[in-house]
């Protein structure tokens, strides 16, 4: 195949698949190696990414994903009549933050930084498909462990977990990392 | 004694709560600020209370334990209490940090771009695997000792009994159904195109009326030129559709 | 708004909508008259609509719907894993033995046969396009018919049903089995 009808296919898959699209699968169907693959995307996502353009394609961890241009977000909310999302509360964001810096963590992990209880917060951020079950730890009751999704990593608009914005230096020396002992 | 009217606001936890109160008094958070402000928490947490707002039980926690190492601290000998008030202060440390990151990843969080949910494809389940004549053979006897059956009737054994073909009411529904699909408004007599055998005109006939039955279909129009369209949208369709094994 | 800007704001809802959005809508959403709102969609589609493109937009009456190339469907349909090809269970195996040396056949018959009641498994191997209706059984209740496809042929590489392993003689096969009370 020519590359144009490669990334003719490309296109095609993104489209039709709605959800993220791991590279291997998409190399995989069309016969490419990984990095021919990796580069052809590449090249796809230049051509895409231009702000003025409506459709983006986004890398998330090692799979791909269409999804609006961002500055589109009005026109297309008051098209499909999407509610605007009520932005999270500030309890929903400490949880997330704690999530996403110490993946995969436990809800009890969670309660005890926050000295509260987060399950209802934890449900939420679950059915906004910000974060997921990632298996259990093998200690007695076997708790649930939790991470942060692709979906996650797509509203923060970055593409792995290594950019996260940096935690901030400890200037008062006095506190370490909390206490890793589930993660 | 110090009085702060604040408007009450309910703290996303005991933490919340005394990392606000430091803020406003403008103290660090060290063990001796902490001790200096539990009267002001407990004054917040009774607030809470008298005003019937909901405070969960950590809030009551955290203040018997505030009141307990502030009387501690009271006595001439306290020898446990240095570590539980370096533990709180621990705590409200990582509390902070936390809420740092979290203010930085809202600065960035944004729900603006949309994305869309996969293609409806008619999913292929032809069966693709090759297998070899024996794996059914042995399947038969495998069936057919389980079953104990003496003796199976031959192929030939049905054969006088089918003899011309019948139409499936069934299969003509089917028919309908994939010329309907589109959502298009059909001719009623279009339905019957290239049915010339009787039995599949009959066939196709009764599937027209189990559909109108069944709701599935409207059929509407003027004598001679009626036509046929699928009721409902497509959606409800294929939610149905997949409800299907 | 400028014409990139507005054709980049259709691109992402008519990406974002999934389905046939109407003119009217577009035109309304983004403050154009209807004109103009159809020229743009012109020089859109013109601009989608090139064989090697991934994506389209086709027009359906006075609406708008964006889908996949028509070019791409084989490479969207084995992304997308639409085909399940898990191999037969060893009771859709028997199920298909007892079709294939036995057909025209019952359900009740397959049924007797095994022991246990094979509707699942009869619609599986129906829906694999293993096995097909063959018409009626003109006796009380009318049961329906079933034999095996073409497509069953072709999967055990054989030309027609004569080329199935013979069955053992009657005689063999009575005198493994004791049980001689079933009429």
């Amino acid at each position: 195949m020519e590359i144009r009808k490669i990334q003719g296919a490309i296109e095609a898959i993104l489209f039709a698949s709605g959800e993220p699209v791991p590279e291997a699968r998409l190399a995989e169907v069309l016969s490419l190696d990984r990095e021919t693959a990796k580069k052809l995307l590449t090249l796809l996502m230049d051509r895409y990414n231009k702000p003025s353009s409506g459709i983006h394609i986004v890398k998330l961890g090692d799979s791909y994903q269409m999804c609006t241009g961002p500055q589109y977000a009005e026109e297309v909310r008051s098209a499909l009549e999407i509610r605007r999302n009520t932005p999270l509360s500030q309890a929903a964001m400490e949880v997330l933050a704690i999530v996403a810096y110490n993946q995969p963590v436990t809800k009890a992990f969670v309660d005890q930084v926050r000295g509260v209880d987060c399950g209802s917060v934890m449900a939420t951020l679950t059915a906004k498909g910000l974060v997921e079950e990632r298996g259990r730890l093998e200690l007695p009751g076997r708790p649930l462990l939790y991470g942060t999704t692709e979906n996650f990593l797509r509203c923060l608009h970055i593409s792995s977990l290594d950019e996260l914005p940096p935690l901030p230096t400890e200037t008062d020396g006095s506190a370490e990392e909390p206490a890793q002992d589930e993660a | 004694m110090e009085h702060f009217s604040y408007h009450l606001e309910s703290f996303d936890g005991p933490l919340d709560l005394l990392l606000q109160l430091l803020a406003k008094n403008k103290l660090s958070i060290c063990d001796i600020s902490i001790l200096s402000i539990v009267d002001q928490f407990v004054e917040q947490v009774d607030a809470m209370r008298g005003s019937d707002m909901d405070v969960s039980s950590e809030f009551l926690e955290m203040a018997a334990k505030l009141i307990e190492m502030k009387s501690a601290s009271l006595l001439p000998r306290h020898e446990e209490e240095p570590d539980e008030k370096r533990e709180l202060v621990g705590r409200l440390l990582e509390y902070q940090e936390c809420k740092r990151m979290a203010a930085l990843l809202s600065e960035s969080l944004s729900f603006d771009s949309f994305v869309r949910d996969a293609q409806e494809l008619e999913p292929d389940r032809i069966y693709r695997r090759s297998h070899d004549p024996e794996e059914i053979h042995a399947a038969y006897l495998s069936a057919a000792g389980r079953g104990k059956r003496r003796v199976l009737p031959t192929p030939g054994a049905f054969a006088g009994i089918v003899a011309h073909r019948i139409v499936s009411v069934s299969s003509q529904i089917v028919s309908v159904l994939r010329k309907l699909w589109k959502g298009d408004r059909l001719s009623y007599y279009s339905l019957f195109e290239g049915k010339t055998e009787r039995s599949e005109q009959v066939a196709t006939f009764l599937a027209v009326l189990e559909l109108v039955k069944a709701r599935r279909v409207i059929v509407d129009g003027l004598p001679g030129q009626e036509t046929v369209q699928m009721r409902g949208t497509k959606e409800t369709w294929r939610s149905e559709r997949s409800r299907e094994p």
